[in-house]
């Protein structure tokens, strides 16, 4: 002992200066994960500014003019916004497009109905219903939306014909010209069409729970209910949560469907957020006022997956402290 | 495979399969009415029946022989599959590093993608034709991929962040102590462990190629690689009269590809192993 | 040009077009038929928007058999997009334009053109090149072109012209509804006005429980039958937008009138489903082919649905056309609107501008032969060229006569840059709040209003 | 003492969220070659912090903060530090097999050809009673297992050291002793030096050649656990070592006719030692610390403390005897059983040469 303390000194700087190397390394070493973190980033976030963020910015721009597709842009100040609140169809809009984004509750029911009866391990030829369970997903929003108007032709089309050969409806449903019917069938197609995406998620996020989970609380004899409520939800509720905010936000800004439906009509009745944004952008050519929109749009969005958003945020961070 | 394998009762067996069916019947019955119209005659069309009186091949004929709708199948194949490996090369390492990682920023930078994900896309068209034509990216199929990931981008960093971030902690760390660096612990390490999430997301990603219209349409030309969405709008649907038949044996011909590459992509799936706990 | 070889391709284009009535098995062969004596258009490479293939499969393959009868013809190549209506109203021409992405030559509505009039190249040198045959066939419709215009300062210029022609909009309707409700159907055909509709659609009510339908969809609400029914009031205030494109003239009161009408048919009389307020031609005539519906107004678009669909009702007489009916007490003989399919040259720069002028106009030619307009006519539209029109009547259907005599002094709807804007965007949800019962006046006041403001 | 040194921590300091927590004030730890230090205390005082600052895992403040055999290796990066580290929850990968969990660090140091791999993790699979597992997947091991292959993971490399963060927390009572003895026994045959982070006493002082306590990122004492239980550097080693815990008893010293005496409110009794008296003359308050074991009921004597008994808890060989005197509790600890009663009135008998004193800032008197 007393010759170590004695060699200290000496002995440390000799090292030193032995190992220059290791000194030299330091900016390397100390900036190494650093380094892999600010690499990572930088595709999504190089992608996200130049195309997503740049546009938004010069639509928020935008918003404050008179802006023609071609021709010289005008400052007009708050005029777009103070005309789309005066507009006389802005609450039927506003409603419409809350009513809709709640077909993705509904497309929570059918993706999550699907994918725990589908992971159950007494169901025989797996892989093929999960493959057919992809189909709605599987063509274009803008055929399904067409195949949709074939069969729920008031007159023609092969549901009327069911629903009153069976006694369900004595007179066709004229779908989407009754302005009740018009919105909730554009939620039911969308709806139909876009479940699987939830479902694909969803599924993956059940196959990763330990199966020992469930043996344990099966021992501590936990009905299938509470199985569920204690094991698979919390399991789950991170991609549930996800899930269910990318597809609010893509119901919401997705236009093709609904347009392809009903136009937005009868009336302002079908004329989401989206469609508006739509008609003002390229059937008006008003890119001001389509901006307006649009801003709108992002922030009832917003606003709408604001809950799920902190849920979310607090199951990460749950996440990470475990 | 994680699964529940406990002696299922026969309650939950009825259960079980009584959802099963009902799910499928929702998706089946239109399907396979619309399967069925794809070989009735034209004069059939509208009527409410489920097998053609006359089977007919000429919508098949006309799609294949004249509109060479086989091409554009390929064609939405490679977007697809472009799309798919473009999204694993951006958003992966992005979304791995917010799941997992700690950096100045971090939840302000996250929050930047979420808005991403609420911007309406049908307003984005008119920058990004003109950015394409500029840069030369219009009438290519790296043009198509590239701009797909407005779609693919925010949604692959929000499911696989949480993905990420639920997997056992000091997986990386121990990787490193171990021998690797850190890019190689992502590599050996993290991305094997994502495996099921990211076969998901790739296969998402590709139905974003596969069925896109809205870019698909307004950055390609007939010279450039028009994927079989836009053939369908052209052929089928954007007239303002349908060609119902046509419209059907597209639609099959467009929706069959997807769902056996699932098919055949749920061997990954099969491999899934307990992730999380241990 | 060799007369034979001009011969076996109007047997050809006849064949075709018989065949066409029978469904989508033909399988054109333009090769054997298209080959003739090269050009000097050798090494050209023009590029060609189509948009008049999306009406149907058979104008899809004529055009291509046209394209390739061009290319064998001149020796120039044509790169064909096949693009569709929801292009030129929506985002993607206006974009494509504004990127530079241009074609050479293009064919689309002459109403949606005005929002690109900047990127076209007039024609009119082209035009005054024309064999006179030709020229005379189509003259007639060089007036109209430059009245659609006449907002433009420079109107006089032909920027489009037109190569079909869809007169807006016959009746259709089918006889053995007409025997089944025990109307005598010579001393009632053609429907004499409005008054005269009303009491036809009461008689054949017995036969159908709607058997008209008011079309109430956006994109059909305004340019169907209601236009000429403001006409036959009102000639000067029977388009959207008044002369000189300074204000709408949709709170005229012939637009009150007529708007009322059309919506009373639906409300009123209850000749028009349920489904009114999203209602299209295009449905209308599948319930005229399965029998739900009785007389309708359709156009050629729907003539190649009936073709395919309804083969023996077309041969056998039970489909009958009839011209477009005024309103009761308007004038007849000029109710008509008239929309055309029209070609467009697109400015072009360079060394090479003047040979790609030129063979986008030789390319043009093409589609103004006399077997092609047949063509055409028999399978979309009917043929720009007034000379051929004598050759097409005689079918049973009388499609060819009962359009061309509406066509004595048709109105056409301004090319405006707003056009899409005015008569579908703005229009349609008024149109559709009047069907759901809001007062007429009213809506088309609030109309005129929003019209007003962005002329 | 010619030993080498196996691992060196010099000045460590490791500070969080730019200065605001210090994790590590300044820590000094020298392991020699081949020793098993044990590094103890409460959670939050920096153990975990300053083993991962050695395995490279945190980026200390100083630039010559870890030594390994004589290497200053700072700023290496982790994989290049030839460390081995285990840790809390295994840290299996859970795609791979036990078999390429155990190689994984062979694997990825390409140095080894298949067969020599081979054989080390068949070695090493048999010493810690792993090899029928070689195949499976680490969510169809226990959790003992698992912590086995997670040291196997670590063993097969033959590292310059291993690092050992609360490597049995997570398992059960019985398991952690019989993995305690086992990891002792590995150690020593290895003779690879070691550092063994733990918050379990017990643990500690069964396991450590050195034990290290540390307290708010710093260390407190390194010793012998002899000397760490009989010779506590601070009150804070003292009260944090040793189970029941060490009877503190705020008292004051007065001289009484030159004779020193210990005063607080339930006795007053002479300081005759003179080992005692020494360090304690000019005193005023100190805390007296004193193990149950020192303490034991006795015949009344002037030096002696009255008390009441309040508990007794009979641990088998041992029991606690819990006693009350004026409002102060103590403990008593005595070999196998006590004839005392609950409730009884008993006199102590304090064994103050071998007990602790401390002055107001804890130091050891």
């Amino acid at each position: 002992m007393a010759r170590q303390e004695a060699l200290h000194p000496a002995h440390t700087l000799d090292i030193s200066s032995a190992l220059p190397a290791a000194a030299a390394s330091r900016p390397r070493t100390a900036g190494s994960e650093r380094w892999l973190i600010w690499l990572f980033l930088l595709p999504t976030v190089l992608f996200l500014v130049l195309l997503l963020w740049l546009p938004f910015l010069q639509g928020v721009w935008m918003s404050f003019h008179k802006w023609p597709f071609i021709g010289e842009p005008q400052w007009i100040g708050l005029q777009n916004y103070r005309d789309l609140f005066g507009a006389a169809y802005f609450w039927t809009t506003m409603r419409v497009t809350l009513l809709y984004s709640l077909s993705t509750a509904l497309q929570l029911a059918l993706a999550l109905g699907a994918a725990l009866v589908l992971n159950q391990s007494f169901i025989r030829l797996k892989s093929v219903w999960r493959g057919v369970m992809l189909m709605p997903y599987a063509m274009p929003p803008v055929v399904v939306g067409a195949i949709w108007m074939y069969l729920l032709d008031p007159d023609l089309g092969m549901v009327t014909h069911y629903l009153l050969s069976w006694g369900i409806i004595s007179k066709p449903i004229y779908w989407f010209s009754d302005p009740v019917w018009a919105k909730w069938i554009i939620m039911l197609v969308a709806s139909w069409t876009f479940w699987p995406f939830m479902f694909i998620i969803l599924l993956a996020a059940l196959q990763a729970i330990p199966e020992s989970y469930y043996e344990l609380a099966e021992v501590y004899g936990a009905n299938p209910w509470r199985r569920f409520r204690a094991v698979t939800l919390p399991h789950i509720r991170g991609a549930m949560l996800a899930a269910v905010i990318i597809r609010i936000a893509w119901n919401l800004a997705k236009i093709e469907q609904p347009f392809q439906l009903t136009g937005g009509g009868p009336g302002y009745e079908t004329s989401v957020l989206s469609i508006l944004t739509y008609r003002f952008a390229y059937l008006s050519g008003d890119f001001g006022m389509a901006f307006t929109v649009g801003l709108l749009l992002i922030l009832v969005t917003f606003v709408l997956i604001a809950p799920f958003l902190r849920g979310f945020q607090k199951q990460i961070k749950q996440a990470r402290r475990r | 495979m994680a699964m529940y394998t406990q002696r299922s009762t026969l309650t939950q067996k009825v259960l079980g399969y009584g959802g099963l069916a009902v799910v499928l019947l929702i998706v089946l019955i239109p399907y396979g009415y619309i399967a069925l119209t794809a070989f009735k005659p034209a004069e059939e069309i509208f009527d409410v029946r489920w097998l053609p009186r006359a089977w007919s091949l000429d919508a098949w004929r006309y799609a294949i022989e004249f509109e060479q709708f086989h091409v554009y199948i390929y064609n939405s194949m490679i977007a697809g599959l472009g799309a798919a490996v473009l999204a694993l090369c951006v958003a992966v390492p992005g979304a791995y590093v917010f799941g997992r990682k700690q950096f100045r920023g971090k939840d302000v930078m996250f929050y930047i993608i979420v808005m991403a994900l609420l911007f309406p896309f049908v307003l984005l068209v008119v920058p990004f034709t003109i950015l394409w034509v500029k840069i030369g990216l219009y009438d290519t199929m790296p043009g198509l991929w590239l701009a797909y990931q407005v779609f693919i981008i925010p949604f692959a960093i929000w499911i696989l962040r949480a993905y990420f971030a639920e997997l056992p902690p000091f997986l990386e760390e121990c990787a490193m102590v171990y021998g690797c660096t850190a890019f190689k612990a992502f590599w050996r390490v993290m991305l094997p462990l994502a495996k099921p999430i990211i076969t998901s997301l790739m296969f998402l990603a590709f139905l974003v190629g596969w069925n896109d219209f809205l870019f698909s349409n307004m950055l390609t030309t007939g010279e450039g690689p028009r994927t079989a969405s836009v053939i369908i709008y052209v052929s089928a649907v954007g007239g303002e009269r349908v060609e119902w038949d046509v419209l059907m044996v597209m639609t099959l011909m467009a929706g069959i590809p997807p769902v056996l590459l699932y098919i055949v992509a749920q061997g990954q799936f099969l491999k899934t192993f307990a992730v999380r706990g241990h | 040009m060799d007369l034979n070889g001009r011969y076996s391709r109007r047997d050809f284009v006849a064949m075709t077009a018989g065949l066409a009535a029978m469904g989508l098995t033909t399988s054109l062969t333009p090769d054997l038929l298209h080959a003739q004596a090269g050009s000097d258009l050798k090494g050209v490479t023009i590029v060609y928007w189509n948009m008049i293939g999306v009406q149907n499969p058979i104008v899809k393959r004529l055009s291509a058999s046209i394209i390739k009868a061009f290319e064998q013809r001149t020796g120039a190549k044509v790169k064909t997009t096949w693009d569709t209506y929801g292009s030129i109203i929506g985002p993607k021409y206006r974009t494509n334009f504004v990127a530079g992405k241009i074609p050479t030559v293009f064919d689309g509505s002459n109403r949606w053109s005005g929002q690109l009039r900047s990127f076209l190249r007039p024609m009119n040198d082209f035009i005054a090149t024309l064999d006179p045959e030709t020229h005379a066939g189509i003259a007639w419709l060089l007036p109209l072109v430059e009245h659609q215009n006449r907002g433009y300062p420079d109107a006089d210029q032909i920027y489009d012209l037109p190569f079909t022609l869809i007169p807006q909009a016959p009746f259709v309707t089918r006889l053995d509804h007409w025997e089944q409700a025990g109307l005598d159907f010579d001393s009632n055909w053609p429907i004499r006005d409005t008054e005269h509709l009303v009491e036809v659609l009461t008689a054949l009510r017995s036969v159908t429980e709607y058997p008209y339908e008011v079309y109430g969809k956006i994109w059909d609400a305004g340019d169907t039958q209601l236009n000429g029914w403001v006409r036959s009031l009102d000639i000067p205030n029977s388009d959207f937008i008044n002369d000189d494109w300074s204000r709408s003239t949709c709170d005229s009161d012939a637009w009150i009138t007529a708007v009322q009408f059309y919506i009373d048919l639906y409300r009123k009389y209850g000749f028009s489903s349920p489904n009114t307020p999203q209602s299209t031609d295009e449905g209308a005539v599948e319930q005229l082919i399965r029998g739900q519906k009785s007389l309708v107004h359709a156009d050629i678009l729907n003539r190649g649905t009936i073709m395919r669909r309804m083969r023996r009702g077309i041969q056998d007489g039970t489909i009958q056309w009839g011209p477009h009916c005024p309103m009761a007490g308007g004038t007849t003989g000029s109710t008509a609107f008239l929309a055309m399919s029209s070609f467009s040259i697109t400015r072009q720069e360079g060394p090479d501008a003047a040979i790609q002028e030129a063979a986008a106009w030789e390319f043009i030619k093409e589609w103004l032969m006399p077997e092609n307009q047949i063509a055409l006519a028999k399978s979309s539209g009917l043929c720009a060229r007034r000379d051929l029109w004598e050759d097409l009547k005689g079918a049973p259907d009388r499609y060819i006569e009962a359009v061309t005599s509406m066509l004595d002094n048709p109105g056409v709807w301004s090319n405006h840059v707003k056009s899409v804007d005015i008569q579908y965007n703005l229009f349609a949800p008024h149109i559709q709040q009047a069907m759901q019962g809001n007062d007429v006046t009213h809506e088309l006041r609030a109309y005129a209003a929003e019209v007003n403001k962005i002329l | 003492m010619a030993e080498n040194i196996g691992i060196r921590v010099h000045n460590l300091r490791k500070t969080f969220q730019r200065g605001r927590v210090q994790a590590c004030r300044n820590v000094n730890l020298r392991l020699a070659e081949g020793a098993l230090m044990v590094l103890l205390g409460p959670s939050g005082c920096g153990k975990t912090t300053t083993l991962r600052c050695i395995a490279g895992l945190e980026q200390p403040d100083n630039d010559d903060a870890i030594w390994v055999k004589g290497r200053n290796i700072t700023r290496l990066q982790p994989k290049d530090r030839n460390l081995a580290f285990v840790f809390q929850d295994t840290a299996l990968f859970p795609h791979l097999s036990i078999r390429r969990n155990i190689s994984f660090g062979l694997d990825m140091h390409k140095t080894y050809r298949r067969a020599e791999r081979r054989r080390r993790v068949n070695e090493v699979a048999e010493l810690l009673h792993v090899e029928d597992l070689l195949e499976r997947k680490p969510h169809e091991v226990s959790g003992g297992q698992a912590q086995r292959v997670a040291l196997g993971r670590a063993i097969v490399m033959e590292p310059d050291a291993f690092l050992l963060d609360e490597p049995l927390a997570n398992l059960d009572a019985a398991l952690r002793v019989e993995m305690r003895t086992e990891i002792k026994r590995i150690q020593k045959r290895l003779g690879i030096s070691t550092i063994f982070v733990t918050h379990d006493q017990e643990e500690a002082l069964s396991l450590g050649d050195v034990i290290a306590v540390m307290k708010d990122g710093e260390v407190q004492q390194v010793g012998t656990s002899h000397e760490i239980y009989h010779h506590p550097a601070n009150f804070f080693v003292a009260t944090f070592i040793g189970s029941p815990p060490l009877n503190c008893l705020p008292c004051h010293v007065q001289t009484d006719n030159g004779a020193l005496n210990l005063a607080s409110r339930a006795f007053q009794l002479p300081l005759e030692a003179a080992g005692v008296a020494s360090s304690l003359r000019n005193q005023g308050e100190v805390m007296l610390g004193i193990r149950p074991e020192l303490v034991a009921i006795a015949p009344e004597r002037p030096d002696t403390v009255a008390a009441r008994v309040s508990l007794i808890e009979p641990l088998g060989s041992r029991t606690i005897i819990i006693l009350e005197a004026e409002g102060v509790e103590l403990r008593a600890m005595v070999q196998g059983e006590t004839s005392a009663r609950e409730g009884e009135a008993v006199h102590l008998r304090l064994d103050l040469e071998r007990a602790f004193f401390f002055d107001n800032a804890g130091n050891r008197l």
